[in-house]
């Protein structure tokens, strides 16, 4: 079968430490893949090499078959990748309808004669795009909705959360990389917030999704397949039930050498 | 060329990239603690070598004339004000300004700058003219050939080596060096560690300034002239010369340091017919080695803020 | 009903009048003049030295009874700079009320303004600046000058100097019109009497380090160095030549004539030449006059080298409108036709391009920290001698 | 229809009411010799905003200008033309009015470059005096027609600015400020040692002249005489007119989401396919072009460049500009020009003083309003009233 994102001997090393260790890992299009495994253990580096922020040291990373392992991230978002962040990266002082607006930046009209001089037709553009983020947004939080123009720094977490997906979400990226999306949440939120993911996921079928979850309990129910990283090597892999029991896996994750 | 006129050169050379040096180290020691660019570091070098006069003004008016105890007290005085002043922007300034973006630390140290520049011009006695400054190292000189070696020159340049030789020996060998390189190297640690961060901000904002205030007597010293307006470009050229060294690193400062004077020196030799273009000549590389290595040539760290 | 109309018209009557009252006295006797000098910088003594003696010249004109008018003086200070001169030289000519002034003591900012002064019909006396170009090279009516050009200055330098048997010279000048200039008439008057340019090097007035240049010139070893600027970077270069030991005569102009070029240098101004168009204000026929004045006013500056053509290009200004009244066209009428006019630096006459024809020039030279004449020095007696004078 | 389309729309008239106010203000303020009442106006000019603030009538003022831009931008601009026309004879005074002018274009310019890229530029005056100096070689060594002369200064300047573009992208923070630092210096040194430009004695500047029309004469309307600087006032008003159109069109375009993205979070926004060095380029160039052109025809106007019209100190008070009227909001930028530049024309007293002052100012803004006096609004791509 072919894979939608494919990663062979990845490696990547900080100074001394190695944060990827000749990782292989493979993400078949439409599922959902929990990548999993204690602090540290390299999850978050492996997006970062994924979406270009950090180059890989050795190994390759084939997107629907092409060779992005050297491109600029915004290459790789272009090809259809998009992610959220661990700490939120939104831009506080922009309204909410500006921060999803950034993720839309492939589908918008970037030529200086059109934005400076074409008002009518950007006028357009802006109409069709802000009905498109309102409509999207409402999914997760219809207040939300009401509230485009305003500025995020005010919002609370799961807001922000909320918005930061949105963005992710607007540009329909065929794979999206979620970085542990239920940090500083409760834990209600976090099923919320999850729900309405899957939500948006039944509206666009070939959406796949890698997500790095510490919420045990959530990846259980939204996974069809989980990770396991120990110190950047995948110390296990295959559905929930079955690396929760894996000896190695509970080792790593009580810290047993 | 003559082998008295080249050694003539480098003796400039040297002199200059001793004065910027003691700027630069200043700006670095700075960066290293709290990751900000004080801009009014020149300033206050203006400062230091006005106060320095002034002692020395207030002294012989109450009829002090030995020369070597003028010397001390001159250097003793614009030291400790400008530790003092060091201190205080740092605690009023600088430190309020920790969670704001770092462009504001450099605008707002500019600005500060400006004041103190303009304070100068404005209250001084007739502070917008060059002032003369005392001769207080002896003048005897050796001519040989084109070279010619004065005592004060060479005395202030023993000065500035056993000033860096000795900020090294504090940063490395006791435990304030410890404490300062601790927060450098990473603050959080360091408070955990039990380090008073502030206390160890302001007694490296202390040292700085003082070495500005020594660079500014010394300055006064050699050119026997002090002028409300020579610490903006000493400060910004202290500024490339730390810019370029690698912020953080003191070695960068003193490399970077010398290395300007070099350049400009340089620039006079080497364009015989247009010395006046020197400043253009070292400023243009400057600008080249940022292009060639955007964050200096020794880096110990990397400034992501602004 | 009627009344209260009647009184009301009275009342605006009244008001009317008074204002009217007002207006005039207002507009009648207050006449506003002007000036222009380097009050702060390296050479404000020689500005607040002008700035003084034009003053001077006002509060005499004020306190004289006879007097048609009361003057205001406006003072403006162009710091020496090219650039700040034209911003104040264009307020200054730009306010209507400002009838004339006496302007400029740098040749740098002199030259920079002649153009406004021509554009706004301003009539302006420059009452320090020597370079020859403001007065010769446009023919401007507005633009006047008391005191001489630089080159009979410069014949004069390159006479003193050959005459000393010094035959190889250096020369610094600063890259204004007023140090470019200098070097050009001293290099061309030197080069008739055979003396020797050995090396030329331009430097900018705000340079702080010339110790390169210094290092060349050593290398080229002359007898005297000739310094084309002014007093701070005079200052400057005097004490580096000491750094690098070199032992050439410093032979200065008329830029570096005033105390702060002694004070800046202390012993070391010792044997340093400088010279000056027209006597030395003692020796001018209204000197003692002019003196006492001054003296009488307690300025904590001295009149400086130029203060009494100041006090000479005011009064000449005060005379005028007296004469033909506040109005700027008739002012220039009536400068144009200036002959022979007494005046306390002697008679003073304008060419057809206002400058004034002063043929004297004095020699200084430093001694004991003091600015003597040539003539009456112990060097000229040959009881001293400047460093290598055979 | 998205809702802001249907919002109640903010009236009018508050806005036209400051904006009269401001107008009457000014004209007193400009008019008035005396030091004392010009203190006295002062201060009645703070406290007057001061109560209008305790009142709250400054927020229908703001929201009127939010929302009903268009209209009341006219109007600004016949309350600027009221007051040159008050001043018709008075060249000094419209000269500070043109210089004001030009100054806030300037600013404009330097705004799109740090207001909304976040390119630090220190050497704001630098490239308005590549400008001023453009104008000054070519008028008089060509005969390259006026307006031209004022493009080719501002392309001169956005070239020049290229050549930094280098290490301008590559540098960030600290290391990013010493660029154009550096640059700053390097152009004033050059400037003053090279001859060809008049060295530190600087340079005459023709007037401008457009189609035998001589900018430098005085002319006459009926029979009252008109000060020649009304018509550098008409030029520059224009001038401003059409950058502060260009940068508000430009913050309300993708483009200016792009540049804010930027300027917030470079990472994230490369994640999300912005292209870092394209947008960099474009606002520094776009600004220095802008700047350029500012300075072009300032040249004309005063007639006489120098390099020490365009130093260190003059770009920072171009930075002081933006930081006391609000970094990124176009009005703030006007309204601080006004204030930094008229104050001390006006206060005699203070001329001395204006550098302190300058920076006294900014480290109080800096210290207690970051924002600036004119804080930059959340961005509203199509406010009512504005098409």
């Amino acid at each position: 079968m072919t894979y939608l994102l494919e990663a062979r001997g990845l490696t990547r090393r900080f100074g001394g430490v190695v944060a990827l260790d000749n990782l292989d890992l493979a993400v078949v299009p439409n599922e959902i893949i929990g990548l999993i495994g204690p602090n540290g253990s390299g999850k978050t580096t492996f997006f970062n090499v994924v979406t270009g922020i950090y180059g890989a040291h050795g190994g390759s990373v084939t997107f629907e078959g092409a060779d992005i392992t050297r491109a600029p991230s915004r290459a790789i978002y272009n090809a259809g990748v998009s992610r959220t962040f661990q700490r939120s990266r939104l831009s506080l002082p922009l309204s909410i309808f500006d921060n999803i607006m950034i993720g839309n930046h492939k589908r918008l009209n970037q030529g200086l004669w059109f934005n400076l001089v074409r008002r009518g037709q950007f006028k357009r553009e802006f109409e069709v795009n802000y009905v498109a983020a309102r409509t999207l947004i409402e999914v997760f939080e219809p207040q939300l909705a009401e509230r485009m123009l305003e500025p995020v720094a005010g919002l609370p977490m799961i807001d922000r959360r909320r918005i930061e997906i949105c963005r992710a979400l607007i540009s329909q990226p065929k794979l999206l990389l979620l970085d542990e999306p239920s940090a500083g949440m409760t834990h209600d939120e976090t099923k919320e917030l999850m729900d309405d993911i899957l939500q948006v996921r039944d509206l666009n079928r070939n959406l796949t999704i890698v997500i790095v979850e510490h919420e045990m309990g959530l990846i259980e129910r939204i996974t069809d397949r989980c990770v396991v990283l120990n110190f950047g090597r995948k110390i296990a892999e295959g559905p929930y039930r079955q690396v929760a029991v894996d000896r190695q896996v509970q080792e790593a994750y009580l810290g047993v050498e | 060329m003559d082998v008295g006129l080249l050694s003539q050169y480098i003796m400039n050379g040297l002199m200059l990239g001793m004065m910027y040096t003691l700027v630069a180290v200043g700006f670095t020691l700075f960066f290293g603690v709290l990751d900000i660019i004080k801009f009014s570091h020149g300033d206050v070098l203006t400062v230091g070598a006005f106060t320095g006069l002034a002692t020395y003004i207030g002294l012989r008016s109450v009829g002090v004339s030995s020369t070597p105890l003028l010397l001390l007290a001159v250097l003793v005085v614009s030291i400790l004000a400008m530790a003092a002043l060091g201190m205080l922007i740092a605690r009023y300034l600088v430190l309020p300004l920790r969670s704001a973006p770092a462009l504001n630390t450099l605008l707002i140290t500019l600005m500060l700058g400006t004041v103190l520049r303009e304070m100068v011009r404005l209250f001084y006695p007739q502070g917008a003219n060059p002032k003369p400054f005392p001769a207080l190292l002896p003048t005897d000189s050796i001519n040989l050939g084109q070279f010619n070696l004065r005592l004060d020159n060479a005395m202030m340049l023993a000065t500035g080596v056993a000033i860096i030789v000795g900020l090294r020996l504090l940063l490395n060998r006791t435990k304030l060096g410890l404490a300062i390189r601790a927060v450098a190297q990473d603050e959080e640690t360091a408070r955990t560690m039990g380090i008073n961060f502030t206390a160890v901000v302001l007694i490296t904002f202390a040292i700085g300034s003082a070495l500005a205030a020594i660079g500014g007597v010394m300055n006064g010293l050699y050119y026997n002239e002090i002028n409300f307006g020579m610490g903006l470009l000493l400060g910004v050229i202290g500024f490339s010369a730390a810019i370029i060294g690698g912020l953080g690193s003191i070695y960068g400062a003193i490399l970077g340091g010398f290395l300007f004077a070099a350049l400009q020196t340089l620039g006079a030799v080497a364009l015989p017919f247009a010395s006046a273009y020197k400043d253009v000549f070292a400023f243009t590389v400057v600008i080249a080695l940022m292009a060639w290595r955007p964050t200096g040539l020794i880096q110990e760290k990397i400034s992501e803020r602004v | 009903m009627s009344r209260i109309v009647r009184q009301l018209g009275l009342f605006f009557a009244t008001a009317l009048f008074v204002g009217a009252l007002v207006v005039t006295a207002q507009a009648k006797d207050k006449v506003k003049v002007g000036f222009i000098g380097p009050l702060t910088g390296g050479v404000s003594v020689n500005g607040i030295g002008g700035r003084n003696s034009a003053e001077l010249a006002v509060k005499l004109r004020n306190a004289d009874a006879k007097a048609t008018y009361e003057y205001e003086l406006v003072v403006l200070d162009d710091e020496c700079k090219p650039n700040v001169a034209v911003q104040v030289a264009t307020k200054m000519a730009a306010d209507k009320e400002i009838i004339a002034g006496a302007t400029h003591y740098c040749s740098a900012t002199a030259i920079a303004t002649v153009d406004i002064y021509h554009k706004f019909g301003f009539p302006i006396i420059v009452w320090g600046a020597v370079l020859p170009d403001i007065t010769y090279r446009n023919k401007y009516a507005e633009v006047h000058r008391v005191n001489g050009t630089m080159i009979d200055q410069n014949d004069v330098n390159a006479e003193l100097i050959s005459k000393l048997g010094f035959k190889t010279v250096a020369v610094i000048h600063d890259t204004t019109d007023y140090g470019k200039g200098h070097n050009a008439y001293f290099s061309k008057s030197l080069a008739k009497l055979g003396g020797k340019i050995v090396g030329t090097f331009g430097v900018t007035s705000d340079q702080q380090d010339f110790t390169a240049e210094l290092t060349q010139v050593k290398a080229l070893n002359p007898e005297v160095i000739y310094f084309g600027g002014l007093t701070p970077i005079g200052v400057r270069i005097r004490s580096q030549m000491d750094k690098l030991g070199i032992k050439a005569v410093f032979d200065g102009t008329s830029g570096i004539v005033s105390d702060a070029f002694i004070q800046g240098l202390g012993p070391l101004a010792e044997g340093a030449l400088a010279f000056r168009e027209g006597a030395s204000t003692e020796k001018l026929p209204g000197g003692k006059f002019f003196l006492e004045k001054y003296a009488a006013q307690k300025y904590d500056n001295p009149p400086e080298a130029y203060g009494a053509f100041s006090y000479a290009a005011m009064d000449l200004i005060l005379d005028s409108i007296e004469k033909v009244g506040p109005d700027r066209r008739k002012v220039i009428a009536e400068l144009a036709n200036v002959k022979d006019r007494d005046s306390i630096i002697g008679k003073i006459t304008f060419d057809d391009h206002g400058q004034n024809t002063v043929a004297l020039i004095t020699k200084y030279v430093v001694q004991d920290a003091k600015f003597v004449e040539w003539e009456d020095s112990e060097y000229a007696s040959g009881k001293r001698k400047l460093s290598g004078q055979k | 229809m998205p809702e802001v389309m249907q919002e109640p729309q903010a009236p009018v008239l508050p806005g036209v009411v400051a904006v009269a106010f401001s107008t009457a203000y000014l004209i007193a303020l400009l008019a008035v010799e005396m030091q004392p009442l010009v203190i006295g106006l002062l201060a009645f000019g703070i406290v007057a905003v001061l109560a209008a603030h305790y009142m709250d009538w400054l927020d229908p003022v703001s929201r009127s200008f939010a929302e009903r831009e268009g209209v009341l931008s006219a109007y600004a601009i016949l309350a600027a033309c009221v007051v040159a026309a008050f001043f018709h004879d008075n060249h000094f005074v419209l000269l500070l009015f043109v210089t004001v002018l030009l100054y806030a274009v300037a600013t404009l310019g330097l705004n799109i470059e740090f207001g909304y890229a976040g390119v630090l530029n220190f050497a704001g005056a630098s490239f308005f005096g590549i400008g001023a100096y453009t104008s000054a070689v070519l008028n008089t060594y060509t005969a390259v027609p006026h307006l031209l002369v004022l493009l080719i200064g501002g392309t001169l300047a956005a070239l020049i600015g290229s050549l930094l573009l280098l290490p301008v992208l590559r540098t960030r923070g600290h290391y990013a400020a010493l660029v154009t630092i550096a640059f700053a210096l390097l152009l004033k040194t050059f400037l003053e040692v090279n001859d060809v430009l008049g060295g530190p004695q600087g340079m005459q500047v023709k007037g401008m002249s457009i189609l035998g029309w001589s900018f430098n004469d005085n002319f006459e309307i009926g029979k009252i005489e008109m000060s020649f600087y009304l018509n550098y006032f008409v030029t520059s008003m224009l001038l401003l007119c059409t950058t502060f159109v260009l940068v508000r069109r430009l913050e309300r375009s993708w483009i200016g989401l792009n540049l804010d993205a930027i300027r917030l979070d470079e990472t994230a926004a490369s994640c999300f396919g912005l292209d870092i060095a394209r947008w960099k380029i474009t606002a520094f160039v776009l600004g220095n072009f802008v700047i350029g052109l500012a300075g072009a025809l300032f040249g004309m106007v005063g007639g006489f460049v120098a390099p020490n019209n365009y130093t260190f100190a003059d770009s920072l008070i171009m930075v002081s500009i933006l930081l006391l009227g609000g970094i990124g909001n176009p009005w703030g930028v006007v309204v601080a020009t006004f204030i930094v530049l008229v104050l001390p024309e006006k206060l005699q007293t203070i001329q001395e003083y204006r550098f302190l002052l300058y920076a006294l100012i900014v480290i109080v803004v800096l210290l207690f309003r970051p924002e600036g006096l004119l804080p930059r609004p959340v961005r509203r791509y199509f406010p009512r009233g504005r098409a």
